[in-house]
């Protein structure tokens, strides 16, 4: 597995959505390593700082030859020193397991806010992989049509694309596992808010459809050296490690 | 001239001072991308117990200023497949490997340095008795002394590896808890281990970590760390090894002048990958800018004032 | 309605939980700039000995992870001067002035008490016992229950005024030393004082402190002082205040939740001096915007999973 | 006193030399409160970010109308930081004792490197009280002609300015104290680093000229409550405070 420490340089850091930001930086070797669902962690602390101390982990939006992107939300102390970067950033990645993107069948992809971030590269990969566009569902919720940073990004790709909205401002009015009313066989991946995983994974589970979920956790490592990013398995006592085992999962194999 | 890195622990030769602590460096492979194992001076693995445990439920980590408090709950593959996969894999490496050992049971902790002593590649054992997670194996062996002459007493029976007592910073004296390891039959002495520490969480009223304390590591208790490693150093006749907080050469050669023989990296591997790597380096590099021929000349030389 | 922030510390009534910690706050009218030293639960004031003292030789202070080390020296203007000068500026003001004192034997701890006892405007002593930078008055003290046993229950019959036993981090087990107090007659118990630490330019070998070791404060130590008041919460009857790093509203309800009735602002003066006046403010909020009714309900309400 | 914590409009935060930045901000009730020889402390950390935890001590440089300047130099942690920031900060002041100009008579400013940064304001003031440019004399000794970032500003206001270089590459080669050759009475007012500071003192005792030192001392409250930022005074065991004492001392009052 390739994994680099590398300092690179910011092409962008943007505001593209309330809180929400797009980093775009030159890391060509991360590039070309990096897999959807894979994530890169990034030092927010300034380089004269030792606080906040640990790397915050972010999912690949996508890449595009030598650029990397991410989209985050400012939620806290990294991300608001996060948001103030604009030189270069400190990063290691990429890290952990991506979406497996199967070698044929309808492939939806189900994000819920923020989630939406890795999804992106989810799509880009499973069109490369030679799937064709109408096998390609997106499914995308929010609290408000204000939250929908990158639906035109998978438009523009000439993606189907189905909204809701908690407040019915954008889309359904509804959840956006109520979108989930496809026939056939599917493999589901999914990265969002933890009941909506949960939801969408039962859904899945009803329908016998694959489902692949990405989970989040607070990490330290980052690389499987800590075991501090722990998440119960479907067996008691017996935990799965979100930057290394992760983090995406079969639905199945963990407690969602 | 070059200067000489190697230095001796006991009868423990090792290229240079430069270690990984334990929990901190997996088992060692998980940093192969960022670190020549093969330069390092040991790596020091995750603490091995009889059996495999799972460690604590989640969250395991908190993130606090400079610093983290973690409660793992000594999550390890347990001895078995620890020499069975783990110590294969790390003999292929030309870097001396210690093997960090917790135990519930002064039993438990013989039992393991038995079996540790026949393992090809095995080239010193650490003894955790601080660790503030489990309930049995924690606080109780390290804070008290007898109970530290007598586990290092013990264990010593059982092997003729170097033995490393690793003590824990939760102490009103920490030379008391040093000299009754070296009159318990240590090798070398290793601190400290994390200090125990509590988050809460304001908005749900509950404690950050689901096993409610921690162990807090990290820059934030470095000034803790090199006092309590100054003072073992001037307390016991055997090796000190400075452990807390060291995250660049500075820091390492802070631990150096303070009495460490040796220094040990954890928290920082989180935040640079490559780092015990650097340190190397920077050692070197400090050995040679000030004309020092041999770290060991550096020991214990920080210059007090005369009063 | 208007949530209450009074909180009561034995026979001591403060119009809210939050006071400045001694050491850091000069003799209150260094911040009158930036606070309105009125809104403050109580002002404690840099620690008073029998005789004036010089202080240590500097550097004094030395800047670390998140946190400082420092080595005053207990520099005080002494009992003397303290009554005629300083007091007579304090009294001016409506707020609880609570006196920290600091000794080298029994007898002047003894003395101080009783002479602060008349004294008009002193709303409480705060013993510190605990204090690490000078041999005779510090560590000795604050480390061994007998000796904390026995100078409460000596200061105790010099005084009416509420007692408030100042504990130093620096032992195994603080409780044991929160229960001593406690049967010696403390009143409420306040914790924590500094952490012993070192520091070393590695430039010129030399301790950066002229003192050699100091005494860590700031958010560094934060997770240590909430464990330790927690600990001691739960093994006392009387009132615990909390102390260490606290910087923020949200800090002091973790120590709130953790079981302190009052808390004390430290080293976040120096980096906020507004800071007290923020917290007060604050907690107000906290209270409001969780429908708590009292200060009183929050303290020690931390929610522990069940297992 | 009057002394304000305020989040300051950076204005402009430039390098105007060899890692010497010129730091200017709007801070009115600053400007207006401050004297030559007092300083501000400023936070360096960002906002999300308890480290560097003690803010630094720098003085004012000099002010014009609402706008404090500051002239620092890249040395540590925290001026590193400092150089980054370009929006706002965060400082108390103006904090200490300033210099005290006398009502007549000769001044003779003598800065040794970055000691210069207070002295600017200190020949300001001076020409405010009504002195003549001809009663003022600048000395400025530096290491290099490279290290002499604010000569033309004094040069600007017509006052006579006499430069010493360690290497010779600029002005009279050799120590500034060598250029304190001056006749008459002169009150002297300097700062730089301690072994000039000393060189200084010896010469005015010598001369029995009126001498006015400005220590700096690692601090951390810079209001006196700390009691850190002692220093030795002439009496054994008697200690001064630079923030709450100083930083100006009467060269006779403390152990340079
Ligand atoms: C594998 C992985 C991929 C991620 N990808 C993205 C991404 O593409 N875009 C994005 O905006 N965020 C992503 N996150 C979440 C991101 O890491 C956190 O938002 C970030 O660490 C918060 O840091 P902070 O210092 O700003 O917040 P903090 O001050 O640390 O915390 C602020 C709040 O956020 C919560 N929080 C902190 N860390 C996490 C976390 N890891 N998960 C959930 N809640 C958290 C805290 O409990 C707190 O309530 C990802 C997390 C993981 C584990
Ligand atoms: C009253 C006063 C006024 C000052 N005015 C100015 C000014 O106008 N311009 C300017 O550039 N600097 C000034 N200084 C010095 C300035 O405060 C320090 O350079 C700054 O604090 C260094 O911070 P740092 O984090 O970058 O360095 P650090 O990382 O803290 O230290 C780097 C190096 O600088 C040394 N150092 C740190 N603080 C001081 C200090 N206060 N004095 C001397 N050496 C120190 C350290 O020992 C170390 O060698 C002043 C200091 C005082 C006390
Ligand atoms: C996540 C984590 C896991 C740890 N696990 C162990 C362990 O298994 N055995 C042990 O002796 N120490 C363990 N430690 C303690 C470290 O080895 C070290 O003593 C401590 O973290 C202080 O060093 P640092 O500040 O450099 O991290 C662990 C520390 C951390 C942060
Ligand atoms: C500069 C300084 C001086 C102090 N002086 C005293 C003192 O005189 N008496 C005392 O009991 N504690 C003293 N303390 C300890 C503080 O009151 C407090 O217990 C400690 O700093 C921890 O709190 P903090 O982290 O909020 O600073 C001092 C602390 C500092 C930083
Ligand atoms: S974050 Fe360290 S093991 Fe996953
Ligand atoms: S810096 Fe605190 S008293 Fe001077």
């Amino acid at each position: 597995m390739n994994q680099f420490l590398t300092k690179a340089k910011i092409l962008e850091n943007v505001e593209v959505g309330p809180n929400v930001f797009r980093l775009t930086f030159e890391a060509e070797e991360v590039a070309e390593a990096a897999k959807a669902g894979q994530f890169v962690m990034i030092k927010t602390a300034t380089e004269a700082s030792d606080d906040p101390i640990l790397r915050r982990p972010f999912s690949i939006h996508r890449v595009d030859g030598k650029r990397v992107f991410i989209l985050y939300k400012v939620v806290g102390r990294g991300t608001k020193n996060l948001a103030k970067q604009q030189m270069e950033i400190d990063l290691v990645g990429p890290l952990g397991n991506g979406f497996t993107i199967p070698e044929e069948g309808n492939v939806a992809i189900v994000g819920g806010g923020l989630g939406i971030a890795p999804l992106l590269f989810v799509a880009q990969q499973a069109i490369r992989k030679g799937r064709k566009e109408e096998e390609i569902l997106i499914l995308i919720g929010a609290r408000t049509s204000a939250e929908f940073p990158v639906v035109d990004d998978f438009r523009k790709r000439g993606l189907k694309v189905r909204t809701a909205t908690d407040d019915g401002s954008a889309g359904h009015h509804g959840l956006v596992t109520e979108l989930m009313d496809m026939e056939g066989d599917w493999t589901v991946m999914t990265c969002g808010p933890a009941p909506m995983m949960r939801a969408v994974a039962k859904r899945c589970e009803e329908k016998n459809w694959d489902c692949q979920v990405s989970l989040e956790t607070t990490m330290a490592c980052g690389m499987g050296a800590c075991l501090g990013c722990a998440v119960r398995g479907k067996v008691k006592h017996e935990y799965k490690h979100v930057c290394k085992d992760g983090p995406v999962f079969k639905a199945g194999d963990v407690c969602l | 001239m070059k200067p000489k890195l190697e230095v001796e622990i006991g009868n423990l030769h090792l290229q240079n001072p430069v270690m990984t602590a334990s929990g901190t460096f997996g088992y060692g492979r998980e940093y192969e991308n960022f670190v020549d194992l093969q330069t390092l001076g040991a790596i020091i693995v995750k603490g091995i117990s009889l059996e495999p445990r799972p460690g604590n439920p989640p969250p395991r980590i908190v993130e606090t200023s400079c610093g983290m408090l973690n409660a793992i709950g000594l999550e390890n593959v347990g001895l078995k497949r620890f020499i069975k996969e783990k110590m294969v894999a790390l003999r292929r490496y030309h870097t001396s490997v210690i093997v960090n050992i917790l135990g519930n049971t002064i039993e438990d902790y013989c039992h393991l340095c038995e079996q540790l002593s026949d393992v090809n590649g095995v080239s010193a054992i650490e003894v955790n008795i601080s660790c503030p997670n489990v309930k049995k194996g924690g606080v109780a062996f390290g804070t008290d002394a007898k109970i530290v002459y007598q586990i290092t007493g013990a264990i010593r029976k059982k092997t003729d590896l170097p033995l490393i007592i690793k003590l824990s910073p939760n102490v009103t004296d920490i030379t008391l808890m040093a000299r009754a390891a070296e009159e318990g039959g240590a090798d070398a002495i290793s601190l400290i281990n994390t200090l125990l520490g509590l988050a809460i969480d304001v908005k749900t009223k509950k404690p950050k970590l689901a096993n409610v304390v921690g162990g807090l590591s990290g820059p934030a208790i470095k000034p803790v760390a090199l006092r309590m490693v100054w003072q073992t150093a001037n307390a016991v006749n055997v090796p000190v090894i400075g452990i807390g907080g060291i995250s660049s050469t500075r820091d390492a050669i802070e631990f150096l002048l303070a009495g460490a023989s040796a220094i040990q990296v954890g928290t920082a591997n989180f935040i640079n990958p490559a780092v015990t790597g650097e340190i190397v380096t920077g050692i070197h590099d400090y050995l040679r800018d000030n004309d020092i021929k041999s770290v060991s000349e550096l020991v214990g030389s920080v210059i007090l004032p005369e009063d």
